[in-house]
């Protein structure tokens, strides 16, 4: 008996040294998880996530601390996409956090009074005008995440959204008649 | 046919190679080569859009209601990679607006509609021997005369003619015209040959080729008489008319290319690395028209066939409505729609007004009896008929199989965008499995994600510079007020110490800040610049006349404020 | 030699520890859903296999021999959660990405009773070391290669028209049977 | 919106397997000469079984049934089933292998297409193991068993089990060359004296290596009618005659010469018709080579070292298994992108 757990500790403890060993020697430094899920994030930087833009909540992601289905912009795409990075299963949009079809911003410049609060507003800096001066949109640097629309005073920030055009246009999934006959 | 004894032996020593796979549809080509090249009467009304190239959509240069000449420009090139069009005729500009124009989507492209006035009055034009002219000038007349590849590509030809960095040996002119139905290169050929080896010969200047190989399928025995005749009667040094097999897509450019010189250009490589550059027959008589005459591209030779009483060959202006082109040539009444292009790689025209473009060798009027519908698709068997046919020798089964369940990462893993989309493999494959539709879904799928993809990079980047610069305006902000505490109590110290001198504080201070503030402009001026091209570059034409609008308004206030004379700052612009 | 061959071609084809002594069922349909990760888990999976019935060999023999033989399992168990938790590690430290992905299913390997299995099959087959070392890494390369073909298959099957209550595990599982089907034409082969 | 190429080449699905259907007439027929028509029996009860089971998972499934039906692959299943199994086996033996590769190996895959192991084989394999006594009874060819059972007979003994008084079924039955081979080696005789007894005949066993060139004509025409690549039933063949001939040259008492293997078992059915199954087998050359060589070689592991008579099924489910992991590890490099060209 005394033998069994003199070996049973002898065991334990080279074991324990061994691993003690590997902690220190395998040490890992930073988060490089993090930055892959922020490169599947969308970057619209719109916090609808409850997270102040993409990489916080990709940090969250990958401390554990959020759930894949925060990123409506992503659609239902981008949580595929995080289940796949992270060896999870799909998890579809909560009630409140649909996608919506992708818009950009459009300021009506007969009523814009040059306030600022959407320059301060937008994350991308996608806004440019000065102080009393009208303000305009850069659409291609918009990312349509919404932020400038609440702090505008005077209500002449719309979402506009994207229309198909020849420029990109897409060619549909191909339908089978076979399917539809059934 | 006589050769003389040079041309024969280096046709004895010539060895053709081959590419993978290749299909043997049926022609159909005969019944469109009965009759010669033909000229429409003029249409009375000419849709012309002003995006028929690749590159940037030209920019309108005349109003609603302007009077223009036949051959007058009406569509300036923007930017490098952009082509000029012209007015095919004379007439009143009737309008400039979206319509709908020859494109599979079906979606509407600005154009500019023209009413003939019956008088097909020239504008003043002249042409250059290209012997004595630069070849910048040479390039520039080409990109003027709105000259780009009429095999379908439609490239801009003056950048195609182009090759600093790598020495061209090999010529390529493309007549194979392997596509089942059209005939206009054909045609062209038969018609019009010393012309054509006119232009390769300038093409062949512009490249500093060595040779020029002029490739003709088999089937066309009487274009490679003629063509060879003619190189003889006008004694083109190193040019060669080779007859290769016919072999559906002989006539890809990347196929031709390797039947004729056994380079293989893979897809994403240019062909001039490889020192091979490739030209349409159609466009290098269109390249002389414009060199040695002075006429831009108005009209081309557009195969009229299918579903009519005479199939044959048109001289037509460019913008002409495909019901006007058929009709003449007599449409029967069961025509159910319209293919531009051929039956292989044509477009299904989403209406018979749209207007004839450059890219438009072939109207096929198609009735159901000729072009069934297509049938349903049954599950992929994994036969790999497809992939013993398919011309670039991919695996078209398991292309499928990726682009159905939306697994576009291992398409692209499968080269799929390598895929030319020559329809080989759709046409042998015993399910009947739309292939190409897949792969074309699958293709513009990936472009808007990749599209996507860069823009969320992009908005990263932008997001972090503004964290940055958040933060550091805080930390100056801190700074600034630190200093300035620090400056006043400094003056406090010293005002009671000693008397004070001369040397102020403040200066420094103004001097920092002047500086800063000159850092800051430099910094939003570079911004600027940055992002002013990518802002005004890809604006589609309603959006350009929005920003015009928009700077008229502007400049409207101004003048009001500035009247006014109050005592407002002058306005910035930015 | 040919005795060692004999046990390689055994345990990797014929007693293939995941179709045929249906062992380790746990990671092989766990981690079987993408090609790169199974053959990760395959590779971590033999280290760790490798290792624990080779040192499970050392500790058998030279550490309880036969009066301590009740103690077996025990330091088996312990062994191997040892080996495992320095696998994690390395994976942890070298591949970041694969450790997310192979996810609960890392530390699982102690829990894989393939790895217990193996180490207490070689007790009772009484392997000297060569051949517990072989047996552990044959059983481990076998597991991988099930592993591999079918997330090979699994993948293919993501394109097919699978009805949809059989969508996922349940194909999966129908999958898995056939393949221990096939796996018993080696029946016989080898002893 | 109708995308080009706007043609297509008339030949169908349907018309391919049709094809190979007619492929197997002249094994079909030799089989009948040699062994009675009671195999015609089994491929009737198959078709019926094969084209029933393929209805009903349609329908369940959801899916139109008149163009799966008339795709002809279930009849193909069938025919390769009923050729594998004993003629004069129970119906119900033939029934359950039939429905159950149908039902499970083909349509829970997601039918024509997506099977990943080849419906017969499965239904073969699982019969194998189930009932192997019943797999067993295979007719002796017509000028081997002393007494002639009629045809009435053999059918009420398919369906009830029951011979007429006075006849047993070891007149009628035997086992396969291959098994008598294998039995007999174990019992110490040489490959030469075994080889010598009656049942077998110029190149393997008696009648069956008749069958097995009829099957060989089949796929000739297969192959010369472009339906199966070349290469598969030739890597395979080639690969298990030079496997037979290396070991009956080392040691031709216990090895069995190469053309025996080819000829005897489901070697030809398999190289032919099994092997060739365009949706478990690579579509890449390579891959096929691979395949079909890996193929011959476990046929000839299982047929000699082995616990079964014959290696085709097995080997043929084995290697299904790995046709996606080849298929992704032999892509061929695409135009223009080879190495070593310019």
């Amino acid at each position: 008996m005394i033998t069994a757990l003199w070996i049973m500790v002898a065991l334990a403890a080279l074991l324990g040294l061994i691993l003690g060993y590997a902690s220190i020697r395998f040490r890992v430094e930073g988060n490089p998880l993090a930055e892959k899920i922020d490169a599947v994030l969308p970057q619209t930087q719109c916090g609808q996530c409850g997270y102040p833009g993409c990489k916080p909540y990709a940090e969250a992601i990958a401390k554990g601390e959020a759930d894949i289905n925060l990123c409506p912009p992503g659609g239902e795409e981008g949580i595929h996409k995080l289940a796949e990075l992270l060896g999870v299963e799909f998890k579809p949009f909560g009630e409140n956090a649909q996608p919506k079809p992708k818009a950009v911003a459009f300021i009506d410049e007969e009523t814009c009074i040059g306030c600022t609060l959407c320059i301060q507003a937008c994350p991308v800096d996608a806004i440019v005008g000065a102080a009393k001066q009208m303000h305009t949109i850069i659409a291609s640097e918009c990312t349509g995440c919404e932020l400038c629309v609440p702090p505008c005073p005077v209500d002449c920030i719309s979402m506009l959204p994207l229309e198909e055009k020849l420029t990109n246009w897409k060619w549909r999934y191909p339908v089978t008649p076979l399917k539809l006959s059934k | 046919m006589a050769l003389s004894g040079d041309s024969f032996k280096a046709i004895e020593m010539r060895t053709l190679h081959h590419f993978h796979g290749g299909i043997h549809p049926p022609t159909h080509k005969s019944q469109s080569t009965g009759t010669g090249i033909a000229t429409l009467p003029l249409p009375e009304k000419l849709v012309v859009p002003l995006h028929q190239h690749v590159g940037n959509c030209a920019v309108p240069e005349v109003r609603v209601g302007e009077h223009v000449l036949k051959g007058q420009r009406i569509g300036r090139p923007e930017g490098r990679q952009s082509s000029a069009v012209h007015a095919p005729t004379s007439g009143t500009v009737a309008a400039i607006d979206m319509q709908t124009v020859a494109h599979a989507s079906g979606m509407p492209d600005l154009c500019v509609t023209l009413i003939p006035d019956g008088k097909d009055e020239w504008i003043a034009h002249a042409g250059v021997d290209y012997r004595n002219t630069s070849h910048t000038d040479l390039r520039h007349m080409l990109r003027d005369a709105g000259v780009v590849g009429l095999g379908g590509a439609v490239f801009p030809s003056d950048i195609k003619s182009y090759s600093r960095h790598h020495k061209i040996t090999t010529l390529v002119i493309n007549g194979a015209e392997c596509e089942p139905y059209i005939t206009c290169d054909d045609m062209l050929m038969r018609e019009r040959p010393r012309d054509i080896l006119r232009g390769a010969e300038v093409l062949r200047e512009l490249l500093y080729a060595d040779e020029v190989l002029i490739g003709i399928e088999d089937n066309k025995p009487e274009a490679i008489a003629a063509m060879r005749k003619a190189l003889e009667q006008d004694g083109h040094q190193h040019m060669e008319v080779i007859a290769v097999p016919t072999l559906y897509p002989g006539g890809g450019a990347k196929q031709l290319i390797l039947v004729l010189t056994g380079v293989e250009v893979a897809a994403g490589v240019r062909s001039t690395e490889k020192g091979v550059q490739c030209f349409n027959v159609a466009t290098a008589w269109s390249v002389w028209r414009a060199i040695a005459h002075g006429e831009p591209l108005l009209s081309r030779i557009v195969t009229v066939t299918g579903n009519v009483e005479h199939a044959q060959n048109f001289e037509v202006l460019l913008g002409t409505p495909v019901q006007e082109l058929v009709a003449y040539a007599g449409n029967k009444p069961d025509t159910g729609r319209y293919i531009m292009g051929g039956p292989m790689m044509g477009v299904d025209l989403p209406n018979s007004s749209v207007g004839v473009t450059k890219a438009t060798n072939c109207i096929i009027a198609a009735s159901p009896a000729l072009f069934p519908p297509p049938q349903p698709a049954l599950p992929c068997i994994r036969c790999t008929r497809c992939t013993d046919v398919c011309p670039a020798e991919l695996q078209p089964q398991d292309l499928y199989w990726f682009a159905k369940s939306n697994n576009f990462g291992k398409a692209q893993e499968f080269s799929l965008f390598d895929c030319i989309e020559c329809g080989a493999c759709a046409y042998v494959c015993p399910s009947h499995i739309p292939l190409v539709h897949y792969y074309r879904y699958a293709k513009s799928e990936i472009l808007v994600r990749d599209h996507d993809k860069r823009a969320a990079d992009l908005a990263r980047e932008r997001h972090e510079f503004r964290q940055f610069r958040i933060e550091r305006e805080k930390q100056e902000k801190a700074e600034r007020l630190a200093q300035k505490e620090r400056a006043a109590a400094e003056a406090k110290a010293k005002a009671v110490t000693e008397l004070p001198t001369q040397v102020d504080p403040a200066a420094d201070a103004d001097d920092t800040q002047q500086l800063r503030i000159d850092a800051a402009l430099a910094r939003a001026k570079e911004q600027a610049a940055a992002a002013s091209p990518r802002n005004t570059e890809l604006l589609t034409p309603e959006q350009r006349s929005e920003v015009e609008a928009i700077e008229a308004r502007r400049a409207k206030i101004h003048k009001i404020a500035s009247d006014a004379g109050a005592d407002d700052e002058p306005p910035k612009r930015n | 030699m040919t005795d060692y061959l004999l046990i390689l071609i055994g345990t990797v084809f014929v007693n293939n520890i995941v179709m045929v002594k249906i062992l380790g069922l746990c990671p092989f349909m766990g981690v079987s859903k993408k090609l790169e990760t199974s053959l990760s888990m395959g590779a971590a999976t033999t280290f760790v296999l490798t290792i624990a019935s080779g040192s499970s060999y050392l500790v058998n023999h030279y550490l309880l021999g036969p009066d301590l033989a009740y103690l077996t399992t025990l330091s088996f168990i312990v062994v191997i959660a040892a080996t495992v938790q320095f696998t994690e590690m390395a994976v942890k430290k070298t591949s970041p990405v694969l450790y997310q992905v192979l996810g609960i299913y890392l530390p699982l390997i102690t829990t894989n009773c393939a790895v217990l299995g193996i180490p207490l099959l070689n007790v009772q087959e009484k392997h000297n070391f060569i051949e517990s070392l072989l047996f552990g890494f044959g059983g481990a390369v076998g597991f991988t290669l099930v592993m591999v073909l079918f997330a090979s298959i699994r993948e293919r099957l993501e394109g097919a028209d699978v009805p949809g209550i059989f969508r996922g595990t349940a194909i999966a599982m129908v999958t898995a049977g056939l393949m221990s089907l096939a796996f018993m034409g080696f029946s016989g082969l080898v002893k | 919106m109708w995308s080009s190429p706007f043609l297509t080449t008339p030949v169908s699905v349907s018309q391919i397997m049709l094809r190979v259907l007619y492929a197997l007439i002249p094994g079909v027929a030799l089989y009948v000469w040699y062994f009675g028509p009671a195999i015609l029996v089994s491929i009737t009860l198959a078709v019926v079984t094969a084209v029933a089971t393929e209805a009903a998972m349609l329908k369940l499934r959801n899916r139109p049934l008149k163009p799966f039906l008339s795709d002809n692959s279930a009849l193909i299943t069938a025919c390769l089933l009923a050729l594998s199994i004993p003629p004069l086996a129970p119906w119900w033996l033939i029934v359950i292998g039939t429905a159950f590769g149908i039902a499970v190996a083909k349509h829970l895959y997601g039918g024509l297409g997506s099977n990943t192991f080849n419906p017969a084989m499965v239904g073969y394999a699982v019969l194998i193991i189930s009932f192997p006594a019943h797999m067993t009874q295979w007719l002796a060819p017509g000028m081997l068993s002393l007494l002639q059972l009629p045809f009435s007979a053999q059918l009420s003994y398919i369906f009830s089990g029951h011979l007429p008084s006075g006849s047993t079924l070891d007149a009628l039955t035997m086992a396969t060359p291959l098994d008598t081979l294998k039995t007999q080696l174990h019992l110490g005789l040489s490959v030469d004296e075994i080889r010598s007894m009656p049942i077998y005949g110029y190149l393997a066993g008696k009648g069956s290596e008749m069958v097995a060139l009829g099957f060989a004509l089949g796929g000739i025409y297969l192959i010369a009618a472009r339906i199966i690549p070349w290469v598969l039933p030739a890597a395979y063949l080639g690969t298990l005659f030079i496997i037979a001939a290396v070991f009956h040259q080392i040691d031709p008492e216990h090895y069995v010469g190469p053309l025996f293997h080819l000829f005897s078992g489901a070697a030809m059915l398999g190289a032919f018709f099994i092997f060739t199954d365009p949706v478990g087998s690579p579509t890449t050359f390579r891959g096929r080579v691979i395949y079909a060589c890996s193929a011959a070689l476990l046929t000839w592991l299982i047929r000699t070292f082995g616990g079964f008579p014959d290696g085709v099924a097995f080997a043929a489910l084995l290697m299904n298994m790995c046709v996606p992991l080849i298929d992704a590890w032999t892509q061929p490099s695409v135009f223009g992108k080879k190495e070593g060209k310019r």
